[in-house]
């Protein structure tokens, strides 16, 4: 990393995962006149993230606008803009309050392809910051992914990095189908180095990214633990484990090419992940990989998630996030014994 | 005095007392043109009638007439088992069809599950049209192709759909005009509520057509709602609403038609409530005698579409027995070629199962449709 | 003539042609005395101020002082790190604390997160009230305790509860009247119309207060609404709709304690638009400056609800300086014994995760909570 | 089968399950005031279902209601009622149109118990027919447990016989907690022998049932799918298979206890559901049982689910929905060569 910092070109500075995707709306935008964005305060105030600043004031209020407080009526009416040829990006303002329109989300944005035989498409992206870990009160840090796979239809897409967060917001904005865009909202203020001039080019949505190589055991998880596992990766190694990160980038599609390689490789996974366990993600990724490298496995795919109760208040969210220590117990309990 | 940390002569920016109202109250435009009237409004036997294009009204009758024919033969297709379920709109044709024809060819029709007329009234064909009921496909149709929205099912989401369709074709500077309908029941969900809210700040030219039928199932209006109106609903977005006799197609013509126009010159949206009624039951499944007489439908059968429309023809000679004829015989044959092409299986293609879900198959669902395969050609060896 | 299979003399129940209205066709109330007053209600500063009861405008008076002081207190509180987000009524104490003077004990209020003014108002400990502003709980209070629905965060979905909640109150026959809360931006969700239609259609005794305080977060009523006023929504459900000075602290009670005593004697739900004015940012997370002028605000300013009162009060002879000073004293004392309650760190067992999430609970829970025991515990041998 | 018949006590005729739920309905409004329902169309004309068929008549229209139409204000104003210590059952028409009320389950429903401490416990039960098989047009036909299931707070229930559909609806009424009632609309009318005057005690929540006992697989199977599955297990005597069928009855809680003995048992197991497979309430359930199981699994756990798309057409749906031979399918994948 230090390194990286002598070797940038001009240009490149460090930049908030904020920015980029503020970047990567306004490149598509001036790109394409046919991306509207639409949301709660996304207009003037530039969005309660600040995601969307600037953008109503470069491109008008016809480009980037205030809609009334409803939100089956913003998804609503953006599946009626893509009825027409637009191509909506639509902010949810927080998880929970994207629930008003999952009647929309599932009824409609999801089939709609489907359902007209592929006539009518909606290149619609849904933008939800999500996840915990910045202290807001409840209803303020649900993780709604598991709500979102289970719907066929929709692209599930959440970036970790800076990078990322731009590339796969062009990709989606660009995809011809559905994206629900999960933003995690404690990264908003992580920073890298990153050029917005020339924006490095990114693997496509539906490719994972092994973020640390590793031959001990797999950690798979993405969006806000990607960190947490890279920092458990890095404490692991005085355990003498080397931990292999994948990060999964797209939860739809499904890279299983990528992640069963890297567990057939290291015999051992952890899926790692801040929405509720039971009924979560991790449960269709641990089953998915131990259909597909059962004789591979020295242990069971284990889980370390978020418990299975409503998000805690801001003082107690500490104690339900996955951190680095409950990744390596999960670590310590892959029957390390069968090993010696 | 000693002044206490509260007293309000330390706000800054004091001044006199003044008992004016609140700085920002300005009411933003006056209700009173927003109102109903408060009868709804009838052209048939009415003065209002020899104003109207005789042309026009001849062209309703010859619909209305098709119209029916078309939910009689669909709801025999559903005796025959060619028809999964029907939703029968016998009775409310006049709304069916008016809706059809105050549409320039460039606007939008967003019909619900039960205005397969007004699709087909459109010019889509009926096959196509019962596509959704027949049970082959969802949409039968393509929507682009005919500017006919999905037959919509979840009550009113099709409405913030026309809203935001109508809403891009004004920002892309199209002159288009989306024609969104729903059913009494169907306000009374939040979407109608976030539609016509959008519709109104936005002031996108769209038109709500409320076919008030009397019935949500088996819930009636009162059940429904406590307003004065369903067309009074519009004076809380800040759009006119407007009533109609729902059986009165040259009413229902022209009060859409005006919407219609209203909304193409940027005048805004308009919620039209239509009463009518609903003669059939909500579905061939439905058995309407558990929650209604047969008194209140006879009242209603007096009070019909296709009649109350051929006797202003008649009475002032717009028409003639050969007329009558004429139209009565284009709906039969309407009807025997319906009938004729619902009679032939639908050819399918399990396959198509996985196309379209995305516009690219994932790898899992290369994987799945390789098992269907598999399957499909088992079955097909032993058979 | 040949009779075509489609002529509509053959349709059973054929009577004259008559040019009527459809059948079921009457109003079922009248609109007028639904609809709202051009202007807003105002007592202070009025002929109408001379028949209020000076003990009540003395009443309010002094919880205006204590409500503006809490609210200062509490957006200090923020600053210090003691509460992590403070949404401020302040400028909108009328309307807080006349919620909450407006009820018997037995009542319920419905406050949303803006309102906790409303529930101190009612006699909540103010630090049960801020515990969830806090973040060391959710809900800081037993509701059924103080008839004090939790303190609501998704927009409006507290207004179908209120409506449950009185109409179950008056299926068991107990005297009890629901008010609920509910923001300018609020009324453009779904259950906000949801709620208001169930309730005017079961005529539960609810009174639905919705502060229009110019702003949802960032966006203008004029982009939230086209209606000639958002108390005008209320005809649409068929409920009486009254606009109110907001600022006006004994007009806004008089329109409560008027629309309380209605719903109490059967006579249904009312909504209720008082007009008012965010003074501060929407929570001390924003940045108002974004969005709006200081002038608008200096305008409001001098409309402070709080000036209002006092200049009735004290030209009218009905407060001397005493009286101001104890008002003052009072909210100094309870503004310094909150900020030194809430100075303590709260005692917080982080057990507490697994409890009431079910009313027994489940072997999962039992087991996740066992983890969490034994990380704690290490956690604490090696502290 | 046929000697139930012969040893009938009088009184048991065969009954729908239907039938057994308004039974359930009715006798818990007989034996408790509080208890009241409320939905579209569940009054006069009974439910489109006829499974709340003459509860307004007898109990009256305040305790069985009609309501306006919609769903969100439906589930909205049960929770009020529950608030004040009502009871509500509420019926949401068709699986899918029980979305517009997410967020007021997600967001109230849920975690009002949690969000109170104990103070305001919601003890509504919410009725959702679900799943296809009915000839049903789109939107008619999901099965939305995935969302349930991934939702602490909740409990979720699937009856599969004619006295679960009784004794578990019962239990949901009873129970202080809220609890998602999902009726397998394709079961409403099927039959056994069954005593409306007795009924038969039944396991309570969150108790798997042994439907068949059997040492060759364990199938974990619920709802609809659970004829399917003995139907299965009958015809794989013939392969020599000899097969387990394990109803759950509740998804949340989960029985992990009969579940994972029965697996330990066999040594193999396949999960079937309806339920869309990825991010289906199968990767839970076989996560699970995996991390629980591994030494004793002779061959990963295996899915057999609905495919990954929206629910097909009428004409088209039994090619989608899980079948005896699809099931049959994954036993045969269950790796047998082990064993010889
Ligand atoms: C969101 C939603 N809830 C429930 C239903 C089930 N349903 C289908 S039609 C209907 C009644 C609709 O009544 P109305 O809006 O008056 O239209 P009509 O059938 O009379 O044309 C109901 C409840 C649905 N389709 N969508
Ligand atoms: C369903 C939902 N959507 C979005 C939000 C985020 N949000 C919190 S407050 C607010 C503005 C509310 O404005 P208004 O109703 O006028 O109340 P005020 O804050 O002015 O009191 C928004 C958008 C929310 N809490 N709930
Ligand atoms: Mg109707
Ligand atoms: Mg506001």
């Amino acid at each position: 990393m230090s390194t990286a910092a002598v070797q940038q070109p001009a240009g490149v500075k460090p930049a908030t995962m904020a920015q980029a995707l503020q970047r990567a709306m306004h490149d598509a935008m001036a790109d394409d006149p046919s991306v509207h964005v639409l949301g709660e305060d996304v207009g003037t105030l530039g969005g309660v993230f600040r995601v969307t600043d600037g953008l109503a004031a470069e491109f008008g209020d016809d480009r980037c606008t205030d809609t009334p407080l409803a939100e089956a009526g913003i998804l609503g009416t953006a599946v009626g803009m893509a009825m027409y040829g637009l191509r909506p990006v639509v902010e949810m303002q927080f998880d929970a309050f994207a629930y008003p329109a999952f009647e929309q989300l599932i009824s409609h944005v999801a089939r709609m392809r489907n359902r007209t035989r592929g006539g009518m498409p909606l290149p619609i992206t849904v933008r939800v910051p999500y996840g915990g870990g910045i202290g807001g009160v409840e209803h303020h840090s649900d993780s709604s992914e598991a709500y979102y796979m289970a719907t066929p239809g929709l692209h599930v897409v959440t970036p970790a990095t800076v990078e990322d967060a731009y590339g796969l917001l062009r990709e989606a904005i660009a995809s011809d189908d559905p994206v629900v865009f999960l933003e995690p909202k404690r990264l908003y203020w992580s920073k890298a180095p990153w050029s917005p001039d020339a924006p490095a080019a990114v693997e496509p949505i539906g490719r994972a990214a092994v973020r640390r190589p590793g031959r001990s055991a797999t950690l798979i998880t993405y969006g806000p633990s990607v960190p947490v596992c890279m920092e458990a990766a890095e404490a692991a190694t005085a355990e003498g484990w080397d931990l292999e990160v994948v990060d999964l980038r797209s939860l739809v599609p499904f890279d299983d090419e990528t992640v069963c390689a890297a567990v057939r490789r290291t015999g051992r996974a952890v899926v790692v992940h801040e929405s509720t366990g039971f009924g979560g993600p991790g449960g269709e990724i641990a089953a998915r990989v131990t259909e597909r490298c059962f004789h591979h496995l020295q242990a069971p795919v284990l889980r370390v998630a978020g418990f299975d109760i409503p998000y805690p208040p801001p003082m107690l969210e500490r104690h339900h996030l996955p951190g680095v220590d409950r990744v390596l117990d999960a670590v310590a309990r892959l029957q390390w014994e069968a090993e010696s | 005095m000693r002044k206490s940390s509260m007293s309000v002569q330390e706000l800054p920016g004091a001044t006199a007392y003044r008992p004016t109202p609140p700085p920002a109250w300005q009411p933003r435009t006056d209700p009173a043109p927003l109102l109903p009237d408060p009868e709804p409004y009838r052209v048939l036997g009415t003065q209002a009638a020899g104003a109207v294009d005789p042309e026009l009204l001849r062209r309703l009758y010859r619909e209305l007439v098709r119209g029916r024919r078309y939910n009689t033969q669909a709801t025999a297709l559903t005796k025959q088992g060619r028809l999964a379920v029907y939703p029968s709109s016998t009775g409310q044709e006049a709304c069916e069809v008016a809706a059809a024809l105050a549409l320039e060819e460039r606007d939008w029709l967003f019909p619900s599950y039960r205005d397969t007329l007004a699709a087909v009234a459109r010019g889509l064909d009926p096959v196509q049209a019962l596509t959704l009921l027949r049970g082959d496909w969802h949409t039968g149709y393509d929507p682009r192709e005919h500017r006919i929205a999905p037959l919509c099912t979840p009550l009113a989401t099709q409405l913030p759909h026309a809203v935001g369709l109508a809403h891009a074709a004004r920002l892309k500077g199209d002159d288009v005009v989306a024609l969104a309908m729903v059913g009494d029941g169907g306000t009374s969900e939040g979407d109608f509520h976030e539609a016509l809210n959008f519709a109104a700040v936005w002031q996108a030219p769209v038109v709500f057509l409320v076919q008030n039928n009397g019935f949500a199932i088996s819930v009636p209006l009162a059940k429904q709602t406590a307003a004065p109106s369903l067309a009074h609903k519009a004076v809380g977005y800040g759009m006119p609403g407007r009533l109609v006799d729902g059986n009165d197609a040259a009413a229902v013509h022209e009060v859409l038609a005006d919407a219609v126009a209203r909304a193409r010159r940027g005048g805004g949206p308009t919620l039209i409530e239509a009463v009518t009624y609903r003669i059939d039951a909500h579905t061939n499944a439905d058995d309407a005698t558990r929650y209604r007489g047969e008194s209140e439908v006879e009242t209603w059968r007096a009070h019909d579409p296709i009649r109350l429309l051929e006797r202003e023809l008649t009475e002032r000679g717009l028409i003639d027995d050969d007329g009558v004829k004429a139209a009565a015989d284009a709906a039969e044959t309407m009807a025997a070629t319906l009938r004729e092409r619902m009679n032939a299986d639908p050819v399918l293609d399990p396959m198509d199962l996985f196309e379209h879900v995305y516009a690219e198959q994932t790898g899992q669902l290369r994987e799945q449709a390789a098992q269907l395969r598999a399957e499909l050609d088992a079955e097909g060896e032993t058979r």
